[in-house]
């Protein structure tokens, strides 16, 4: 993404930051070992989260992730794949949607891209436990 | 931060400004237009020159203006004041979906009042044709209002086909002449309109003054809106503003003066901008190319979010919809009437140009929109393209 | 030219017009308010400014200000829009005959459509007891309108006395401010009054804005009087025009500073314009001098004819009545209402003064129409007095 | 009646003129011989004028009037005594509102103006006729 300075729409500064500069866009090759992909929404509720994760030896180890929908959705997105690293599954599970508002000032009107990446991060888990 | 967005609102040309500042303070012509005396007679005579200037760009009598606060309350008071006048028992009115929402709620709040109202819907392309009109028309119709050109998509309406129709039946015409006024050629000499509203800031005149063209041969009657002193032969009431009449008065006269140039500068950059844009796949074009306004462009998006389109654009002041209706961040009603869905509206820009736009402002607002909406596609984890796996 | 008509429109501000400048030109903000992008963010925050500003003079909170073309239109939406909202049937209003005109022709619209109307009439000197107005109440009345502050006479009212009287029963207070504004101290804290109009060009602001206060708690209702795009918490519709509001908010700001001394400067002149008058004899101050707003002194003069009199002081502009009905030349309905005789009301001339008005504009305008009575006297074949046969 | 230069109401040259510079305002001393008066109007039209003409030799000799009233109908009075200097009764019979009209350039809605000076002619001529 390409030079923004400034944040006339007044978006929170966490979000801003994350929508202007995400990191770790984009998705693993097919068949890289220890991958994991969560995805949550829908592009009839305009709002896609796809995370993946790379496990090795029980913590996360590198991370990717996609986003189709607000910027406060976008932001979500990159906000859990950086805050995934190095963490284990079971801290993973630990995230809630109220963590993730307060983290990125996520406010009312926009509390379902929260849940939007909770969603999207359970997904993974859940085919973490399938695979392991 | 480049302005693209000249069909919300313009500057004021300096030029105007100058009219507008001998008339504000001590010094000069700051007197009540109303009062009898001789200041009141000074600010009385800059009010008369405006009125004939408007007049001039529009082909009118000066005697058939009446100043308003803008084209909000032209639009109330030509369609309330047209209704009320006749008696709204009965009545009916024929109108678009597409028309401006002062248009829509003025008319909403007369069907509580009891009067029936037909919303055409337009054709992919944006355009209502007058037969259309002509085929909803019942013996109870009372008044058309239609737009001369649409604010969102800059399509122009056939009025100038259906006004004579319209007259031959003898059904009340009111035409919003908003966004028309200044881009295109308008001449009621020649154009039965009864009803014609303009406002001064869509062309580099102040806002917060407007005015409604009532023919006076045949006489369109209205009840008035704002009661009063009977100010403006009895149809609009308030202390008149001056120098904001001034203003606008100024500003139609330039207006009038540079319409072919404009028009010209106008249509050569909106040419420029959608050409340059087109290196994007999957984008729509809103409105009939074959029947735009030289100022407006608007362009649907494939794959992107709107809201994060927005966003990714703060340097680029553009709308992604009627500028009066855009901070309820729907999707633009407009474009849902011409078909596109919720999504696709929402994910849509309106370019609109001005006298002060240059052809370097549009290739850097091309570039910017252009690099935005391949990175957000880039993000999305839904759009299919030859996209290659892997880090982006 | 002396200019002794500030009740009918004040010049701007020069600091006024300083806030307004930026707000007009390409290289400012000159942004749609409502424009969901960097300037029109901007444009906003000028015009949230300007209403708290606006607020602050009054005692109100920001939320509780809508902005309007001026005060015509607040007086309209007031009685209109609360009338409206609680429908119209069997509903009833008081207000008085000394009302401004676009009060008493909206209540008059009003009664066309069913409702009734109480015109109190004040006593000689002007006054509507708070009395008068709890006796005329009836179970259907929804409102009373009545103004703080008349703008012919000066007669301040009693509304800080009659509002807590209405809240107890249940009935909206509507008041126009217009000529208490920056006049008298306001705080609509302590005062439960529902409704307040005032207007900017009144104190040093641009012609062609207003606003109507809408007291939140509790909430007084209206249905909107110019339909749109739900601008103005769906009360007022049309684009917001920034660089009027600004200077509103700017003009309001000052008056809250300068009000004690604007107060005093005003009082002075006004008595001393009075005690120069008074060597005429058979003239008569019209309204209580007990209860006088500072700036207006409106004086009868007998044995002379009205237009004459006005014709005869061409370098002195005064008014004869309100500046929004003299174009009429009917004799004031306000001095009528005090039984002034036609002839009488139409041998007055209201003096209101400004800031900008000195001690020695108001001794040589009162040694004009000193002159100018007393010649026109002379000149008349029926003015009784001890003048001496012959040549004059 | 003092300086007043400028006209900011639109008053026809002819009326502001008489209106701002009338001549022989004033009456003739009680017991002046041959002079007529002629009055006309009402208070509760608001205009009233008397004109004094003043005979000698069949011809007016000297003029006097006051007006009460708009600056058009004083000026009607100023112009009419001005006129009538050196004149015969049977001239002074011929003056008709339209030309009074005319000379003043006095517009529709103040021809009753014209018509109070007819009238204030014609009293002090009805005046003549008696005392001679
Ligand atoms: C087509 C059209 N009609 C009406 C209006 C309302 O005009 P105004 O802003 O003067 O109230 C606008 C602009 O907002 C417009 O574009
Ligand atoms: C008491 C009063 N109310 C209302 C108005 C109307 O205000 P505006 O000129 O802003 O329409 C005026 C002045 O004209 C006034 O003096």
């Amino acid at each position: 993404m390409n030079q923004i300075e400034t944040n006339p729409f007044g978006y929170a500064e966490p979000i801003w930051e994350r929508f202007t500069h995400p990191r770790h866009v984009g998705e693993f090759p097919a068949g890289t070992p220890g991958v994991v992909t969560g995805e949550a929404g829908s592009k009839a509720a305009r709002s896609v989260l796809r995370l993946q994760l790379r496990f090795e030896g029980g913590r996360v180890a590198d991370v990717r992730f996609r986003a189709y929908g607000c910027p406060s959705s976008i932001a979500v997105g990159a906000w859990i794949v950086e805050w995934s690293l190095g963490k284990t599954p079971a801290e993973l599970a630990a995230l809630r949607a109220a963590e993730l508002r307060q983290a990125l000032e996520i406010a009312d009107d926009r509390a379902h891209c929260a849940l939007l990446g909770e969603d999207a991060l359970r997904a993974a888990l859940t085919g973490f436990a399938a695979t392991s | 931060m480049i302005y693209l967005d000249y069909a919300a609102t313009t500057p004021l040309d300096p030029r105007v400004l100058q009219i507008m500042l001998p008339l504000l303070t001590a010094d000069g012509s700051f007197a009540n237009p109303a009062s009898t005396h001789g200041p009141g007679y000074k600010a009385r005579a800059a009010v008369e020159k405006a009125r004939a200037q408007v007049a001039a760009l529009i082909g009118a009598e000066p005697g058939e203006i009446v100043w308003t606060s803008g084209a909000t309350e032209s639009n109330n008071l030509a369609i309330k004041g047209a209704l009320e006048f006749r008696g709204v028992r009965n009545a009916h009115i024929v109108t678009s979906r597409t028309e401006h929402k002062c248009v829509l709620d003025t008319c909403r709040h007369l069907e509580t009042q009891g009067v029936r109202v037909t919303y055409l819907k337009p054709g992919a392309e944006g355009v209502v044709s007058p037969e259309q009109v002509l085929e909803a028309l019942t013996p109870e119709t009372v008044l058309v209002s239609l737009m001369w050109v649409n604010n969102e998509i800059g399509v122009v309406q056939e009025v100038t086909r259906l006004a004579p129709l319209l007259r031959e039946r003898g059904v009340l015409f009111h035409v919003d002449a908003v966004q028309a006024a200044g881009k295109l050629a308008i001449d009621l000499r020649a154009v039965p309109i009864d009803l014609l509203s303009v406002s001064a800031h869509k062309i580099y005149g102040p806002k917060g003054v407007g005015a409604l063209y009532v023919r006076k041969k045949p006489r369109a009657r209205l009840a008035p809106q704002m009661h009063g002193g009977g100010h403006e032969w009895g149809m609009r009431s308030g202390t008149l503003a001056t120098h904001q009449i001034a203003g606008m008065g100024a500003a139609f006269e330039i207006a009038a003066a540079q319409l072919a140039a404009d028009a010209e500068h106008l249509a050569g950059l909106r040419d420029l901008l959608w050409q340059r844009l087109q290196v994007l796949p999957r984008i729509l074009r809103n409105g009939d190319p074959g029947r735009a306004a030289p100022h407006v462009l608007n362009v649907s998006f494939e794959g992107v979010e709107g809201e994060a389109l927005r966003a990714s654009l703060p340097g680029l002041a553009v709308s992604s919809g009627s500028a009066c209706s855009s901070a309820t961040q729907e999707p633009s009603y407009v474009l849902r009437a011409l078909g596109r869905d919720d999504e696709l509206a929402n994910a849509s820009l309106r370019f609109s140009l001005g006298r002060g736009t240059t052809a370097e402002q549009v290739e850097q607002a091309a570039a910017a929109v252009i690099e935005q909406v391949l990175w957000l596609r880039e993000l999305s984890p839904i759009w299919v393209s030859d996209r290659v796996s892997g880090d982006a």
